[in-house]
Formats: structure tokens, sequence, C-alpha cells
């Protein structure tokens, strides 16, 4: 309770400052999120990353004031993501548009960006598509199938031969289904079985059901990150699937951080590949964590699209130096192309044909630590990625 | 000469229960014809009987030698079976012309029209005047019903179902609730209805009973058990059981 | 045969948990004529108060759901006592309005107080072990919810026809002035009636929070499923309830095995075939 | 033309809009959209009294048809409203035809139960509608070749308004239409209608075909005014919100949907502007302060005051 009167007061701050402060040399920043609604955490996570990056960077770039505008869309939906896009640029003058948790909302925004000589950098939205829409947005964020991809290698040199996969029935599903399928079944694997779940299931026992009859040796999931995730994961033991040895892989939305107090010790034992785990184990990240611990109130609560906001604002802050401080997105964009730095992920770059962030994906474990909360422990590193999406068009 | 409009055998049971027992009566042009009864002896069950409202379990409705008892209560009413509300049933919030004129309308079959005006048709307001004025609603015809008397509202009824050129008329209590200094306007009304419409009147207001019906049947326990003129009604000795039996009856659940 | 089996048990779990949450809301729309489109934020708080007090307080899965329940009874006096008496006999519309609003802003303030990540209430160790019931193992908390379930059902049944604060109820809703005239006191029976609902959402929102996890946005994700079971088995009908729940939960769980990819496809055509064969759902009032 | 005054009111607050917020266009454009799909209720459930909670299937069938025309090569924004308008008819028949079978409750529950498959078939044919990552690459030709869908949005927001104000009046004319009287009627007692001998079903189905038409109109200038169609237009969500802003403005006016729907959408704008996290609370406190202030909407607190202040001069209405 403490940690969201802060955050409170800590947005209030910023519209404070955004109000006051109209200097000549001040770049504003337009960041769209989730800050309220089922999303809210995610759009929380946001925000700590930006303001871990500014606190642990300054808030200045070359002399120019930078100063973050938050708008709120709390649900996937275009055109109110069009209409703040269009706000923030006309009205509030931003030379830099950031965040986006959706992908619809980015595609909203995309024909935009030329006339608004405005770069779009991505801290979440996660399809591959997006990077073709326009030449001025950039993502430090990941694919589905970037971090699916190096799962099906996996399952495969774990002995799995079945595997029947369980995805909810939306765009990142069908992407992560796709994605496994492909990787796994070159690694000589069969993906016996493909469900597709609606995404408001809240009783998984008929899909674990269904998933003992395939004969499988192990099941494939994709689920967004939330509440459908406690449902799936607790299914997945309480039917005795676990016992059984069916074994579960899941790209890393299954087991953010934010959920897995809540999971408990049903997700010990799970093994998931995503891009950044909280646990990292390097400065960086060590920096990183506490800036934006302090940043969003809780450790609990934090999460990855808070790496994908603190990347992003280091492409952000990168722009800025570059243009020194004029408002030129194409040179912004180009500027950028081919950076590589070190983030709290591990080493990363911008791919400079695609725009998007070549990262190391890790296998981890959920495993119990000295504390006896859970965490997800990184096992494996699989460098340098790129997303297969993108990198087949 | 085969009568305008006749019911046969009407009977219709609720579960076990029945309401209505093999009722056949015949009315033709120009009848007055007064339906009277107990309560619940099921005068208004008769009437959505006839106009379609409810279906019957046996029996036959024939209107102008047509057998309508197939039809709904929709095509009864173009047919020219018409009825009026025992409570009125009337839109609160639009004038008595709007009324008329929408009934009007209706039976020209322009009432569901989009591209249509709904005032300001000469040859429509004509008539919707002369049925207003027939009625003497014309100096409430443009205040909402919510706020004319309860006695011009039951007027209101009666103009709407004039509007639809009725061949019968079923008029379900058109005095009930209204106050004793009003009924001389009901009766006004009920003597101005055209000549050649068959009448038929539930009503409990034996005055207005004898003045205005030629013939009265008495309903009781769903049966018909008198029909026959006004003046013979009070002697009958089965209405009398039916009426004193059903009163006493009455008291000691009350 | 076992898949059928075990299928039928998971869909009764699933339908009992829907059931105690929805008999409530079914209570408040049927007897006393009010779209509660909040019942689910009640069902909400009690979870956020039962994972405070057994996480926090460390108390007892038994003692948080009590706490629980009285925490959501006396959350809701004010709300009943400020908001509900202004739109008792008000139109529908008004008060899908007035419950709408006060969701929104249950939701902003349990965000703001309580964070929106996901909230368990541990289960104590004999509830959270699967059972071997012979064909498959189930977890132990499911029968708890089955036998939950039944028991809600059993003691309404008892409360509505065999007391005198049933038949009070029955004919403060049958005629509220004439019931007013013989000396029953109606606000009295509406305040108490309007407490017994919340304490049921309140006792579903904890006990069913295995299916339906606890959450900020719980009050609104769920609401429309509530609404439909509620009128699938007629508002105002323990019966109904009931059977809506067993059946829905069966035609959700056996849709989602046979072809999970058009599961929601199943749930709605049933729920718009079974709306237009019994209008007023399957032990609906008249009227 | 009935009601020219408050025709002409409505297109001199749109312009003032236009004037006094030069920067807000998109945001302006979406309300106008929004107000489209609200007054498309306003005529089932103000008008006919069928009350509800899906009508973003309507809104969504016709935001879809024109994306997928325009995807597919029929640019002209024109015909692509004239695209939504006729989908969103089609729509209206299917959903009325279904909806008109029960009552109340019933009705409302199947409102939702249509919504909710359309929303799932949108989301199975991602083929055709892209699924849950949105219908995008809407290339909207200039209007009239002339004028360009930008980023300023002041195409977009100037067409919306004429569509906006050209749909008002026709509606303005549906509702003083017979048609519209015995709706109004029907909505009252459809036991009096039938009696009269107008059948009710039919007059509704058709009431559902305009208003599906309206809200098509609604969904196609979303659609060409974002560029992009997400399953958000054809949600329970969208629907639900709608309805509030409906009812929070007044039912059976016209004038209400306009006035609810800009209250809302401006209320929600401002307080989430002001703070992006916890503005729902405030727009829940507005509901509820407006049940409670006024039961029956905005414009019904309008009507009590306007007849209050008329009373209290003696003057009769």
């Amino acid at each position: 309770m403490k940690a969201a009167k802060r955050i409170l007061g800590v947005a209030v701050g910023a519209l404070m400052l955004g109000a006051s402060s109209v200097a000549a040399d001040t770049i504003k920043v337009g960041i769209i999120g989730p800050f309220s609604g089922p999303f809210a955490l995610q759009g929380k996570n946001f925000q700590a990353g930006v303001e871990a990056y500014m606190a642990l960077n300054g808030k200045s770039v070359k002399g120019h004031d930078i100063e973050v505008i938050y708008r709120d869309l709390p649900a996937a939906n275009p055109a109110q993501s069009r209409a703040l896009a269009q706000e923030l640029v006309v009205k509030e003058k931003v030379q830099y548009l950031g965040g986006v948790y959706f992908t619809p909302d980015a595609m909203a925004i995309t024909p935009l960006l030329t006339q608004a000589n405005t770069p779009l950098v991505i801290f979440n939205a996660a399809t591959s598509a997006i990077m073709t829409q326009s030449p001025l947005v950039v993502r430090t964020s990941f694919t589905t199938a970037q971090t699916t991809t190096p799962l099906g290698k996996i399952a495969a040199e774990r002995g799995v031969k079945k595997v029947i996969s369980a995805v909810s029935d939306y765009g990142p599903g069908v992407d992560a289904e796709v994605a496994f399928k492909k990787a796994f079944e070159a690694a000589g694997g069969k993906v016996v079985e493909a469900i597709r779940m609606p995404l408001n299931t809240n009783d998984f026992s008929p899909i674990m059901q269904r998933v003992r009859d395939s004969g499988a040796d192990a099941v494939f999931a994709f689920l967004p990150s939330g509440p459908t995730t406690l449902g799936f994961v607790k299914a997945y033991n309480e039917t005795g699937l676990k016992q059984a040895g069916i074994k579960f892989f899941a790209p890393g939305d299954l087991t953010q951080e934010s959920d897995l107090p809540a999971l408990g010790d049903a997700a010990v034992g799970l093994l998931t590949t995503f891009h950044y785990a909280v646990s990292h184990d390097s400065p960086e990240n060590k920096r990183f964590v506490e800036a934006a611990t302090k940043a969003i109130g809780s450790a609990d609560q934090l999460s990855f699209p808070a790496v994908g906001a603190y990347d992003g604002m280091h492409v952000i802050y990168k722009m800025i130096e570059a243009t020194e401080g004029k408002q030129d997105a194409q040179k912004a964009v180009d500027a950028v192309k081919g950076l590589s730095w070190t983030s709290p992920r591990g080493p990363v770059s911008i791919d400079s044909e695609t725009r998007h962030i070549t990262e190391n994906i890790y296998l981890r474990e959920v495993v119990k630590g000295p504390d006896g909360k859970t965490y997800n422990k990184e096992i494996q590193t699989f460098p340098n990625q790129k997303d297969p999406g993108l990198a087949t068009q | 000469m085969s009568p305008l409009f006749r019911v046969e055998g009407l009977t219709k049971s609720f579960g076990g229960l029945a309401v209505s027992r093999n009722i056949s009566l015949a009315m033709s042009e120009g009848e007055r014809l007064a339906l009277i009864g107990p309560n619940g002896a099921g005068k208004t069950t008769f009437v959505n009987l006839v106009t379609g409202q409810l279906r019957p379990s046996a029996g036959r409705v024939v209107l102008n030698g047509e057998d309508v008892t197939g039809l709904g209560a929709v095509q009864r009413v173009r047919k020219g079976l018409v009825r009026t509300f025992q409570v009125t049933r009337l839109f609160s919030d639009m004038t008595p012309e709007e009324h008329v004129t929408l009934t009007v309308l209706q039976r020209q079959g322009r009432a569901s029209r989009i591209l249509g005006r709904f005032h300001g048709h000469s040859e429509v307001s004509d008539e919707v005047g002369a049925i207003l004025r027939t009625l003497g609603l014309l100096e409430v015809a443009r205040r909402k019903v919510g706020e004319i008397a309860y006695g011009q509202r039951r007027l209101l009824e009666i103009a709407i179902a004039l509007a639809l050129r009725p061949k019968v008329l079923l008029l379900d209590e058109p005095a009930a609730g209204v106050p004793a200094a009003d009924t001389p306007r009901i009766e006004q009304a009920l003597e101005s209805l055209p000549p050649s419409l068959a009448v038929l009147m539930i009503e409990h207001d034996m005055d207005l009973v004898f003045r205005f019906a030629r013939r009265v049947v008495v309903l009781a326990s769903g049966e018909i058990i008198f029909e026959g003129l006004p003046s013979e009604v009070a002697a009958d000795a089965k209405v009398r059981e039916a009426y004193l039996g059903n009163y006493a009856h009455a008291r000691s659940v009350a | 045969m076992q898949t059928i089996l075990s299928i039928a048990i998971d869909a009764l779990a699933y339908g009992m948990a829907l059931f105690i949450i929805c008999i409530g809301l079914s209570l408040t729309m049927g007897l006393m004529r009010v779209v509660n489109l909040a019942h689910g934020a009640f069902a909400m708080i009690a979870g956020y108060i039962a994972s405070y007090a057994a996480r926090d307080l460390g108390l007892g899965y038994a003692a948080a759901i009590l706490l629980a329940i009285l925490g959501t009874i006396v959350i809701s006096i004010p709300l009943e006592r400020l908001l509900y008496r202004r739109i008792y006999g008000s139109t529908e519309l008004t008060q899908v309005l007035m419950t709408i609003g006060i969701t929104f802003c249950v939701i902003g303030i349990t965000n703001y107080f309580f964070g929106p990540t996901l909230k368990t209430i541990p289960l104590p160790g004999s509830l959270s072990q699967p059972v071997d019931v012979g064909f498959r193992t189930i977890a132990a908390h499911r029968l708890f919810v089955i036998a939950c379930g039944l028991l809600v059902a059993g003691g309404l049944w008892f409360l509505i026809e065999k007391t005198s604060f049933g038949i009070k109820l029955r004919a403060t809703v049958d005629n509220a002035a004439m019931a007013d005239a013989l000396g029953v006191r109606t606000q009295a029976v509406y305040a108490i009636s309007f407490t017994v609902a919340v304490g049921l959402a309140a006792l579903g929102g904890v006990v069913g929070a295995e299916f339906l996890p606890i959450e900020p946005y719980y009050a609104l994700r769920y609401m429309v499923t509530f609404l439909v079971v509620v009128s699938v088995g007629g508002a105002g009908s323990i019966l109904g309830a009931v059977a809506a729940c067993l059946l829905l939960g069966a035609v959700d769980t056996t849709g989602r095995y046979l072809m999970p990819d058009f599961g929601n496809f199943f749930f709605y055509a049933a729920v718009i075939a079974i709306v237009c064969v019994f209008p007023r759902g399957f032990f609906g009032r008249a009227g | 033309m009935p009601d020219l005054a408050g025709i002409v009111i409505i297109a001199a607050v749109g312009m003032a809009g236009y004037w006094l917020f030069p920067d807000n266009l998109a945001l302006l454009t979406r309300i106008v959209a929004v107000a489209l799909l609200v007054l498309s209720i306003d005529l089932v459930t103000g008008y006919c009294g069928v009350a509800t909670l899906g009508q973003a299937a309507l809104f969504g069938a016709g935001a879809y048809a024109a994306g997928i025309a325009c995807v597919n090569g029929m640019t002209e924004p024109l015909t692509l409203v004239l695209i939504g308008a006729v989908a969103g008819a089609v729509a209206g028949l299917l959903m009325g035809s279904v909806m008109l079978r029960a009552h109340g409750l019933a009705q409302l529950v199947l409102s939702i139960a249509i919504v909710q498959l359309f929303h799932e078939a949108a989301n199975k044919a991602s083929a055709y509608t892209g699924g849950s990552d949105g219908l995008s690459g809407l290339m909207v030709s200039p209007l009239f070749g002339v004028f360009a869908f930008d980023l300023w949005g002041k195409t977009a927001y100037l067409f919306g308004l004429s569509l906006l104000v050209f749909v008002f009046i026709a509606l303005k004319f549906v509702v003083s239409s017979p048609f519209g009287i015995l709706c109004r009627g029907i909505k009252e007692d459809p036991i009096r209608v039938r009696a009269m001998g107008a059948f009710v079903f039919p007059v509704l189905l058709k009431m559902f075909a305009i208003s599906g038409a309206v809200a098509g109109i609604g969904g196609a200038l979303a659609a060409i005014s974002t560029q992009v169609v997400g399953l958000d237009s054809v949600s329970f969500e969208l629907s639900a919100n709608a309805l509030v802003m409906l009812v929070l403005g007044g039912l059976g006016t016209l004038y209400g949907a306009l006035a609810g729907t800009v209250i809302f959408m401006g209320f929600e704008h401002m307080v989430s502007a002001i703070n992006p996290f916890h503005w729902m609370t405030m727009v829940g406190a507005l509901l509820i302060g407006v049940v409670l202030a006024a039961p029956s909407g905005l414009s019904g607190l309008l009507g009590t005051i306007s007849r209050a202040t008329t009373r209290g001069k003696g003057g009769r209405g």
C-alpha cells in the first residue's frame, strides 16, 4: 500500500513536472501502456523500467532535459491507441513515442510515424510483423517466436519425442505454437496434437485430460501472463500430470516473476525460455533491479516489461544523443541501427536490418530460493538470438 | 341471414382448470350485446379468446363467415375484430391525437413507414379530428395521456378502437374506474357508436347495461347461464344464484 | 468411461464453484429485483481479505473464510444503506449504471491498496493434495468445493422454504406494500437478504479462488459469466441455479475437452439455445 | 426539418471542438465513432425498449467489413462507409431475429452471447480479420480524392462529424416518422400495439437493421480513421461501455446518446490523463453520482430542471 502511494506520488510528480517545465530544451517522450485495467501490472513495469533508467542515467542528455508523459491504454484498443499517439505528437509535441503493450495498438500507431517525424520504440508488443509496418519502429522487447524457438531444441535434447501443444487462441499463442512446432520438428520431435484454448478459459482440467489422453511425453504451453496462467499450472499439478512425469515447456511469459508468488510451489520445476529473468546474475542487472524495485515499490511486482522499457529508454537516450535534441526521426533510428550494449538481460544489439533487438535467450527452471521464494533460475544460454519471424521474411 | 360474428363451443382450460366452457354465441350487424357475470366468471378470458390474445383449447371464432380461430391477434384486428382493455393500455407520453393518428395510419398500412410523415396528412388529421370530436376529446387532443383524466383515457380507448373501423367491437368494462360524474360521457360515447357496428360490452354498471344493451348474456364459472332480454335477467333464478352465491363466497375469503 | 467420469467430476466441481458465487446474485436479482453487477466485486473483496488473512496474518483456511465473509458483509453494509437503497425499484438500466459504477470504484480502490498482482489463498495441506478417487486423482479442494455447494444449496432451501424469515421474504417479494401492511419490516428483510447474498458472494469468492483467481479485475472479468448463469437458471431459483451451473459447467467442460478450439462457441451457443427455449430460465419466477 | 435548432447546435459544438482542441482530433473522431454506436443503441433500447449489451457486434461488423474491403482494394472512404452500413444492417437483422425471441434479462443475456460469438468468430477468422493482432494496413484513399486521412486527423474528424450530423438528421426523421412513433408505442406496450392491428416483430426487426446500419457506419468510421480494426471493436466491454454512456446521457432522445458519449469519454480522457493509474475509481464515482443525482440520466435531469423552471414561471408547455 505504501508502495502504491509512492507510485502515485511519482506519477503525479512527473505530471507536475510536465506542467511546469516548458523550457525549449526539454525533450518529451510519450509512453503508452496499460496503466490501469487487467494489465495494469505490466504498465507499472513499463513505468518502473523508465524511472529506473532515468534514476541511473540522469534526466537529461547533452543538456536536454527529458520529460516523460504517460498515457493509459488499459486493453488492446487501436482506435484509442491512435488517438493517444496523435495527442502526444500533436498536442504534447513529444519527439519520441515508446511503450505499447499490445500488437494492434502498435499497428495503429505505425501509419502516423513518418508524418509525425517521430520514432516509436516498442517496449513490449511482440508480433514480428509490426517492424515491417514502418521504418521508424525499433523494438527492445522480444518476439514470441524468438523466445520460443530454442525450446524446440531443448525439448528434443531432453529426450522428448511427442509433444502436445496447448496455447491460448490469439496472435501470440498461435505464433508460439508455430515457432515451437517448427523448431521441435526440425530437431526430430513430433507435435502430436495442437490445442488452441479460448482466452477466457477458467477451468483447465479438461485440457489436462486431453493432454493425458494424447499420450505425449510433454506439454508445450503458451498463455498470456496473468490469472489464466495460474489456473493452467495448478491444473497441471492437480490432475497428476506432473507426478506422471509429463514434462512442461513454455515461453517465459508463463512464469513471469510477478506471477510466481501466486503460483507458489506449483511452479517448481517448470522449464521456460525467455530473454530476461529478474534473477539474472550480472552487475548491470543488480543495479537495474535495485532501481526498478525502488520505482515499482515491491520486488514481487517486477517483471519482464520493465527491462524492455529500461532498454527502450536506453535506445531513446542514444537517439537524442545522435540528433542533438533536434527532431529527426530517420536520423535517430539510423543512429541506433547496429547499436550494441550490455543490458540487464545480458549483451544485446539492435539488428540494423530489422530494427529488432538481438539478445540471448535463456532456459530457466523455476526453483525455490534460500528464502523460500521461487524464482526463475537461468540454466542454459542461447546467445545472440534474432527474431526468426523476421529473419525468414 | 347468417350472423356477422359467432363463437362456437369456445373452451379454455389452464392445467385442469376450465375457465371457459363451451361458450357459443352469435352477433349480427348493429347488435348491442352486454356480457355480464360475477367476478371471476371468465369474461375477460372470453374477450382474450375472441380477440386472439389467448388460444382456445377447443371451439372456433367465425367472423363474416370466415374461421379466424387460427389467426393471431393482429390479423383479427385487421379483419375487424377490435377490443378495448379493462385497464387502459395507453402510451403515457403520447397525446390522444398521436394515439388515434397512429391507429389510422396503421389501418391504412402506413404505420411502419420510415419515409413518411406522421403529422400533416390532411385526410388523416380530418379523420382523427372527427373521431376525437365525436368522443369529446378535442380539447385534450394535444395533452399527454399521463396528464388527462381517467374518464378521458377510457374514451381514448374507444377512439382508438373506432379508428380501426371495426366490424365487431368488444368493450371490456368501458366505465370501470370512471368517477360517477363522468359516466354520462361514456354513455354518450356508446350511444354515438356507428349503428351498423356489432358491439359486445362487458360491464358491471347495471344501469349502463340496461340503457345500452338490447340483449344480455350472463357468464358464470366460464359458462353461459343466461341469454335474453335485459328485462328478464334480474328475474332469472340461475343468475340470482350465481351472483348471490358468488357474493357470499367472495365475502368469506375477503 | 473413465474419461466420461473424469470429465463429469471436473464439470461438477467447476459448476459448484460457479453456483456458490452466483446463487447470491440470483437471490438479489430474483427476489430483490436488483441487477447487481457489483456482485463479483464482493466476491473479489472477500478473496482479498482471505488472502490477506491467510498469507499476512497467518490465519488458518477456515478462519480466513470466516473473516472474509464477515469483512465483506461489514463493507457491504454502508453500501447497502447509502447506495443500494436508492435503486431498489429503479429501472434495470439505472441499476446497471449504479452497480457498474460501484464495480469500477471497487476495482480502482483494490488496485490502489493491494496492487495489480494475483493473490492466492493458501490451502491447508489436507485440501491441497490430490486425492485418489478410484479412476483418477482429483484435488481434494475440488471435493471440498462440491461439498460446499451442496451445503449452500440445502441451507438456502431451508432458509427460504422452512423458516419464518423465508416466509417474510417471499411475502415481501410478492407484494412489498402488503407485507409492510401485515407488519413485515420490509426494509429489514431487504437488508438481511442483501447481507445473505453478499455473504454467499464472499464464500464463493474464497472457495472458488482456485478456479477464478483473485485479482483486481476479477469483478469485471467474470461479470458476464455470472450474469449468464443466473439468467439461464432463472433469477431467484435455487434449483434453477444448481441446474444452470451443472449444465453450463458440463457444456463448458465437455466442449473444452472435445473441441477446445471451439470451447466458447459451444458455451454461448448452448446459452442461446437454452434462453430461446426457456426465456425465463429453467425455473424462473414469472413476471 | 425536425429539430433544426438541435442539429445546428450539434454541428456548432462539433466545430467548436475542432477549433478548441485542434490537437485532440483523433480523440474527437473516436468520440464521434462511439457516439454513432451509442445512437444505435438508443434506437433499440431508448425507442423500442430492447436493452442490449451486445451492440458492438454490429459496430464490429461494420468495422471489419470496411476494413476487409479496404485491404482488398476498395479504398474510397464513402464506399467504405456504405459497406460498413450494409454489413451492420445485416448483422442487425441477425441479432434482432435472435434477440427478439426473448424478453428482459434473457434478452440481455442473448445479446451478450451473440457479441461473444461474433468476437470468437473474428478471432478465429484471423486469415481475414488479423485475429488478435488486428487487421492492419488499411490505406484509405483521400476523401473526394483530395483530403487525406493524415496524422493531424482534420479530414477524419470533419468527415466523421459530417457523418454524425447526417446520421442524426436521418434518425430524427426516422424517430418522428410513423414507424418511429410505432416503435415508441411498442416500447411502452406491445399488447396495445397488437390490439391496434400492428405486428411487433417486423417493426422491431426493421429498427434493428437501422440500428445496425448506424452502428456499422460508426465501425467503418473507426476503421477509416484508425487504419486498424481490432477485436476490441466486437467486444462485450465496448458494448457495455456504450450502454453505460447511453444510460448516463438519458434514453430515448438521441441527444442523450450524444451527451452521454461526450461526457463519459471526455471525463475518462481527462481523469486518465491526470492520473493514468487510478482513473477508474473516478469514472465509477461519476456513474454513482449520476444515479444519485439524476436517476433518469443527464438529459432527464435537464428535462426536470427545465420543467421546474417553466413551472416556476407559471408557464405551460
